[in-house]
């Protein structure tokens, strides 16, 4: 009964049902207000229902089908005779479709069922389902395709469905700038994706994977260059730094935290991130090693980065933001590194984690909303964690599984995370020592070591100590049910049980066995250090990473516990004392400012350059002429003019006078010039008789050109110029007859003229 | 071999529809009564479903009267009763430059049937046989088949034309400020 | 038919001929009969006797009628446009008279078995509507031309449904010839369409409320297009003065008449065709063959006739916003979401 | 050219059509006698496509194109009809010659 076809049969339905579910929710889900509940229950049982698929799909594709790669092609689009153009679109499934398909439900769903609670009273509750439903279906759709093409159109169908979610809110400027940034960002990273699947297209004329790959491997590559081999790579890598909000296009993504807390868990957590990861690891066999290398420097700065700024931020959202920022930078960084198991294994890991981080905050904020709004407190922030504290006791199942998801991230044994993340490192480790970069894992173990300070100053700030306002604790509740529970699902889920039997060796669990690295296609890299030899270095590396990263993490978390809960160190002074340091971390080392500086101020710059020569040149080319031919006109008129209306017209034409002396003056010269040039052209000869003679000529003809100039000039000027001008306006406007007559407005005259012309042609061909 | 020359009564049948299209063709062209000159393209649109049907185009036929007779005669008609004011049926319509139009188009029809008759046409074989079966299956074959995308793309062409007619024709006017 | 006219006469024109004229050897009669009907079933829905004087019960009086109609002066306004005025009760007439081409009167008896004869039917009935048109504007008169113009607008509405009645009844039966669609369900009253056709039960059980709604509609939308009360606002007397066809007298009275009934037994007959089996007979075989054919394609024909008449001295005339309305936002949908639901009946 | 009736009949028919179209549409004043000049020339079009699909073994691809011909003659001559309606609105006039103002 199971067989392939009834798999792919399957997986088409999860992924149209959240798509058939947003047609039914946008349409009919605002009618059925008078009804129950707006259309939420039909996106949470179809989102229930692809979860339960999924999860069969998971397990009969690990069971029946672990080497075999269902998949379904058909042709889109193809011009056989006319353009080599032949698009085949389809999906497959694979090892890796098959646990983000189980991923991607999973967390939407317990995301719907969280926000029937959290989002209960908005106002625009049902098109916020909608929405939902429409995002899954989106990145489902990302997780399914078996091509660039249909990726990239559900990549940017996930672009458009997060920047509706993020600025769901959007009477907030705020909310609404957030989702206007999230997807130009995204555009600039999405542009760079672009290309590079032009490139690639360009040269293998398909856009399958199968059919690239093995292209590749029969030594195709672009242009017969390993250096275009890696820019595609980079630049389909690009993608991913936008969606999966990498350094230097991270931006993002803290601000997308205006959108509503599920929908930061959604987003953030398992879905959109998540889905420059999984382009990476599904497109990992084209990467070159130099491609590599730079994807794992890239992830290794955001990691870092990332966490250094988390340190510093006070709204509870931001830090688990920056946090997710860092994480991704981590499963990037795997990737990069080759540790492809690690770094996709980081992904479904975290992303139950980092889920259940965001719904437990989510949780927290919905309480102390509630809490304030009891007060008639409109002004304290209810996402300020200075603002939290002792929350522990009103919110003992919050409180718990959020400690659980902390420990997970910060990669305490005995959790998920810590399987995960300790196999990252462990393949950082390896690299630089095959390699020979070591910066990669100084910067991975750094990160390790910040989250765990960072993500226990959050617990220890929200949760422990005291509240401090404590007549709002007594309106501090623990959440209902349908927000508990998700949590509760999540934090289970955030133990090694889940994913290994031993909780130390992650290689034992069945992720493992699923998962495998896949071998890479490209030719330079087979002479690179084999994926043998580097499982090998790992295992080598592994004890010691592993230490390394327990003491790390303890560390962090002792510090953590004496700075904000025994309160030995003090988190002032320590602040005051690196006060610059400090203050660059609490404004996300300016890389806001920057762009602002940079990208968006040369924009509008480059808009101001443009205008200003507009105005300037353009038009300024334009009034100068019309100005300066005034002007001459004016000059010439008045040195005639002078003598004759002189004196009425002298308070007038102050101006005027000069530039008629002017001309005079240059009448003269000229005058003087052409006497002297026809005295000696006509009288040829030397000595006193000569000279006499020609200047008597010199004098006539020198005078008689004054003469005309002066007075003659006027009428020139009459007759000739005005003349000329007037013929060229009178010509102009003879034409203009002229044409006017043909230009009548009448359509059918046009047409007539038409039809004269094409048989003008038709006569010219056949003759 | 020699042609058999004889008439057969699709000849005749030829003669008659082309030449009630012609005819009425003149009508619609040079009528000055612009109603005459709509209910003659009925005539005009049922000589060439007649001429259709000799062709073997037996669903075009059809079509061709469901369509023109049906849908765009009607619609004209209720144009030229909508744009005229009713004070006469006698509604006369000049014409602007009869005679280089009547140049051109005699240049045309001349060269076009100077054209259709000097051309050896390529005659394929066994087309005069008439064809017995109807063509309307082999046409929603080929419709869903080979003809998807156009079929498709029509589809949404006469969709925003009917939206598109519908907004034109719906949009409140303000007075014109120059009539 | 054909055939035998054929080894009768020798195959040359005057058997098409013969076979073109058959239908008005049918239509006058029944023109006759139905008027007569009609005064009658109104007369007693209404409590009276209706005329009674010429012949027994009046049944001479439609030839009374008739004779009068033709004595009277044909009267050609002077202000009409006299070619128009002329033309259109023909065209109108020949519109009507073309569907009659493809009734299947018999299954030995088809004008011409068209492989796409509903459809045919469905593009020449536009020709009554240039007819009309045509009738109303040549009157030169206020209310001929509005009679005119609403009753194409009406027309051309209610073709939608009825198009798409027809839509689903070619595809359940996979063919548009109406012969083909009568033979698809002639094994007995239980196959006949509007009971969900020649299908295992199941599958009947499906399509049975589905061919109930088309029907319906179709039977409305049909009533429209021949301008009947409640739907015929085109001639509304006591707004229109009897609207296009108010100018028209004597022959050309007659022949609008004679179009208007032929046209009611059109529409009857394909009710019959696409929902009650055509000529089939009732009980299958038995009753059947080329004559019990033509006897029981009338009798439906005849009592569908009859269900129009009851049906217009029983409901009052609607205004014309509310026309629309039923046309466009009502039995537009409907059929619509039939077609929906009878396609995939159909393709399962 | 015998009388009996072959390809070139069908395309002598469709010129002459043709022609009184391609006359309308230069001629005549009234929009709409242009458009019906344009549905006359469609359908002369269309003959020649019907008749070579059937002498010239086009098969059914030339009745296809026929088809589309008529989609695409339903879709103008709407929007046609609907420009025109709205100039005489504007302009009450439907007369091509009068709707100058561009010109000016």
């Amino acid at each position: 009964m199971m067989t392939q076809e009834f798999l792919l049969q399957l997986s088409l339905a999860v992924l149209l049902l959240p798509l058939f579910s947003f047609v039914v929710i946008i349409f009919f889900g605002k009618s059925a207000k008078g009804g129950p509940r707006q259309g939420d229950l039909v996106g949470t049982t179809i989102l229930g229902v692809g979860l339960l698929s999924s999860l069969v799909i998971l397990f009969t594709k690990l069971n029946y089908f672990n080497d075999v790669v269902p998949s379904f092609t058909f042709t889109w689009v193809d011009f056989h005779t006319l353009i080599p153009l032949k698009l085949d679109i389809g999906i497959m499934i694979d090892n890796v479709t098959a646990v983000m398909l189980v991923v991607v439900t999973l967390i939407s769903f317990l995301v719907h069922v969280f926000s029937t609670v959290y989002m209960h009273d908005d106002i625009r509750y049902s098109r916020y389902y909608a929405y939902l439903s429409f995002f899954s279906f989106s990145m489902l759709g990302i997780v399914l395709a078996n091509n660039f093409w249909l990726i990239y159109v559900f990549w940017e169908l996930v672009g458009i469905s997060s920047y509706l979610l993020i600025g769901h809110w959007y009477e907030k400027k705020s909310a609404a700038d957030a989702g206007k940034k999230a997807f130009i960002v995204n555009r600039v990273g999405d542009l760079g994706m672009f290309i590079g699947i032009m490139i690639v297209w360009a040269n293998f004329h398909t856009l399958t994977f199968d059919g690239i790959f093995s292209a590749i491997a029969a030594g195709q590559i672009p242009f017969q260059s390993d250096a275009w081999m890696t820019a595609a790579g980079i630049l389909i890598f690009c993608g991913a730094i936008g969606k999966s909000a990498q350094f230097p296009l991270h931006v993002w993504l803290p601000d997308a935290m205006e959108g509503p807390t599920p929908v930061s868990a959604l987003i953030h957590a398992a879905t959109m991130v998540a889905a420059g990861v999984y382009l990476v690891a599904r497109v990992f066999p084209m990467f070159t090693a130099d491609a590599l290398t730079f994807i794992a420097y890239i992830g290794a700065v955001t990691a870092f980065m990332a966490a250094t700024i988390a340190i510093a931020q006070n709204d509870i959202k931001k830090v688990l933001a920056y946090s997710t920022v860092s994480q991704l930078g981590y499963m990037v960084m795997g990737l990069g590194v080759g540790a492809y198991t690690a770094g996709f294994f980081h992904l479904a890991t975290h992303a139950a984690f980092k889920a259940g981080l965001f719904l437990g905050s989510g949780s927290v904020i919905y309480a102390m909303h509630n809490a304030l709004h009891h007060q008639n407190d409109h002004h304290t922030d209810a996402q300020d964690i200075r603002n939290m504290g002792g929350l522990r006791k009103k919110m003992p199942v919050t409180f718990w599984t959020f400690v659980m998801f902390t420990l997970a991230i910060s990669g305490v044994p005995f959790t998920s995370g810590f399987l995960s993340k300790d196999q990252i490192l462990a393949g950082t480790l390896a690299f630089s020592d095959l390699t020979g970069h070591t910066l990669i894992p100084i910067l991975g173990f750094g990160a390790a070591a910040l989250t765990a300070f960072y993500m226990f100053r959050l617990v220890i700030l929200a949760f422990l100590g005291e509240h401090k306002d404590p007549s709002r604790l007594e309106h501090l509740h623990e959440s209902p049910k349908p927000m508990i529970i998700p949590l509760i699902v999540l934090a289970s889920l955030s133990f090694f049980v889940f994913y290994s039997f031993n909780p130390l060796a992650p290689e034992n669990g069945w992720f493992y066995h699923a998962i495998e690295r896949p071998a890479t296609v490209v030719p330079a890299n087979l002479a690179a250090a084999s994926p043998e030899v580097f499982e090998e270095t790992i295992h080598h590396e592994h004890t010691t990473a592993m230490y390394l990263s327990l003491t790390v993490a303890s560390l962090g978390i002792l510090f953590a516990f004496l700075t904000y809960y025994w309160k030995k160190i003090s988190a002032d002074a320590f602040a005051s004392a690196l006060a610059p340091v400090h203050k660059f971390l609490l404004n996300k080392w300016y890389f806001d400012e920057l762009y602002h500086a940079t990208a968006v101020a040369g924009t509008i710059g480059f808009s101001r350059l443009l205008a200003w020569f507009d105005n300037t040149f353009v038009d300024g080319i334009v009034n100068g002429t019309a100005r300066w031919t005034l002007a001459l006109t004016l000059g010439v008129k008045k040195n005639w003019e002078v003598e004759d209306h002189a004196k009425g017209m002298e308070g007038k034409r102050e101006g005027g006078k000069r530039e008629a002396v002017v001309y005079l003056f240059f009448a003269a010269l000229l005058s003087v010039y052409v006497g002297w040039a026809a005295g000696s052209a006509a009288w040829h000869g030397a000595g006193m008789g000569a000279a006499v003679g020609k200047g008597i000529i010199a004098l006539i003809v020198a005078g008689g050109t004054f003469f005309l100039l002066h007075a003659g000039v006027g009428g020139f000027d009459n007759k000739v110029v005005d003349g000329t001008v007037n013929l060229t306006a009178y010509l102009a406007g003879f034409f203009g007859l002229m044409l006017r007559k043909i230009q009548t407005g009448r359509i059918q005259s046009y047409i007539l003229f038409v039809l004269i012309g094409v048989m003008v042609f038709f006569f010219l061909f056949k003759l | 071999m020699t042609p058999d020359t004889t008439l057969q009564l699709t000849d005749y049948l030829f003669y008659f529809f082309a030449l009630l299209a012609i005819l009425s063709g003149g009508v619609v062209v040079f009528s000055r009564n612009i109603v005459h000159s709509a209910f003659s393209l009925m005539f005009t649109l049922f000589a060439v479903a007649g001429l259709y049907v000799l062709l073997n185009a037996d669903f075009l036929a059809v079509t061709q009267i469901l369509v023109y007779v049906g849908g765009i005669l009607v619609l004209i008609l209720f144009g030229v009763m909508l744009t005229n004011k009713i004070v006469d049926v006698q509604i006369k319509t000049g014409s602007i430059h009869i005679l280089p139009a009547s140049i051109i188009t005699a240049i045309i029809a001349g060269a076009l049937c100077g054209v259709f008759t000097l051309t050896d046409w390529f005659i394929a074989p066994g087309a005069n046989v008439a064809a017995a079966k109807s063509t309307a299956p082999h046409i929603g074959e080929a419709l869903i088949t080979n003809y998807v995308l156009p079929f498709e793309v029509a589809s949404v062409v006469l969709l925003v034309a009917m939206i598109g007619a519908a907004m034109i024709a719906r949009r409140e006017q303000k007075p014109a400020a120059h009539s | 038919m054909e055939q035998f006219l054929i080894s009768l006469l020798g195959d040359n024109i005057w058997v098409h001929i013969i076979m073109g004229a058959l239908p008005l050897v049918f239509i006058l009669p029944y023109a006759l009969v139905t008027i007569y009907l009609e005064m009658k079933i109104a007369a007693h829905m209404q409590d009276r006797l209706a005329y009674m004087r010429t012949g027994w019960h009046g049944t001479l009086q439609p030839f009374a009628d008739i004779l009068k109609l033709l004595q009277k002066e044909d009267t050609i306004p002077t202000a009409a446009d006299k070619i128009l005025f002329i033309l259109a009760p023909y065209i109108v007439f020949t519109g009507t008279y073309a569907a009659f081409a493809v009734l299947p009167f018999s299954k030995a008896y088809v004008g011409s078995d068209l492989n796409i004869g509903l459809f045919y039917i469905v593009a020449i009935s536009s020709l009554v509507v240039v007819g009309l048109l045509m009738a109303g504007w040549a009157s030169n008169n206020k209310w001929s031309l509005f009679g005119a113009l609403r009753s194409a607008a009406q027309i051309v509405s209610y073709e939608i449904p009825s198009a798409f009645a027809i839509l689903a009844v070619i595809m359940i039966t996979g063919t548009m010839s109406l012969n083909g669609i009568s033979d698809f369900q002639s094994s007995g009253i239980q196959n006949w369409l509007i009971f969900g056709g020649p299908f295992p039960m199941g599958k009947k059980l499906l399509l049975f409320p589905f061919m109930l709604i088309m029907f319906v509609i179709y039977y409305i939308s049909s009533m429209a297009e021949v301008n009947r009360t409640p739907f015929d606002i085109p001639e509304a007397e006591s707004e229109l003065v009897q609207g296009y066809n108010t100018e028209f007298s004597g022959m050309k009275f007659a022949m609008f008449y004679l179009a208007e009934y032929a046209n009611l037994f059109v529409v009857s007959a394909i009710v019959t065709v696409l929902f009650f089996g055509g000529w089939a007979s009732p009980f299958g075989t038995f009753m059947s063959g080329p004559g019990w054919d033509a006897f029981w394609f009338i009798t439906k024909g005849m009592f569908f006739v009859c269900v129009n008449i009851w049906l217009r001295w029983t409901l009052p005339r609607l205004r014309v916003d509310q026309l629309m309305y039923v046309s466009w936002k009502v039995l537009t949908p409907f059929a619509l979401f039939c077609v929906l639901a009878i396609g995939l009946i159909v393709v399962w | 050219m015998t009388l009996q009736v072959s390809l070139t009949h069908y395309l002598i028919a469709s010129a002459i059509l043709f022609s009184f179209g391609l006359f309308a549409v230069m001629a005549r004043r009234n929009a709409i006698m242009v458009l019906m000049g344009i549905e006359l020339i469609l359908n002369s079009a269309n003959i020649n496509f019907i008749a070579f699909a059937r002498y010239g073994g086009l098969h059914l691809d030339g009745q296809m194109v026929a088809i589309f011909v008529i989609i695409l003659a339903a879709c103008e001559a709407a929007v046609a009809l609907a420009i025109v309606l709205n100039i005489y609105q504007q302009f009450n006039t439907v007369n091509v010659d009068e709707v100058d103002t561009l010109k000016d």
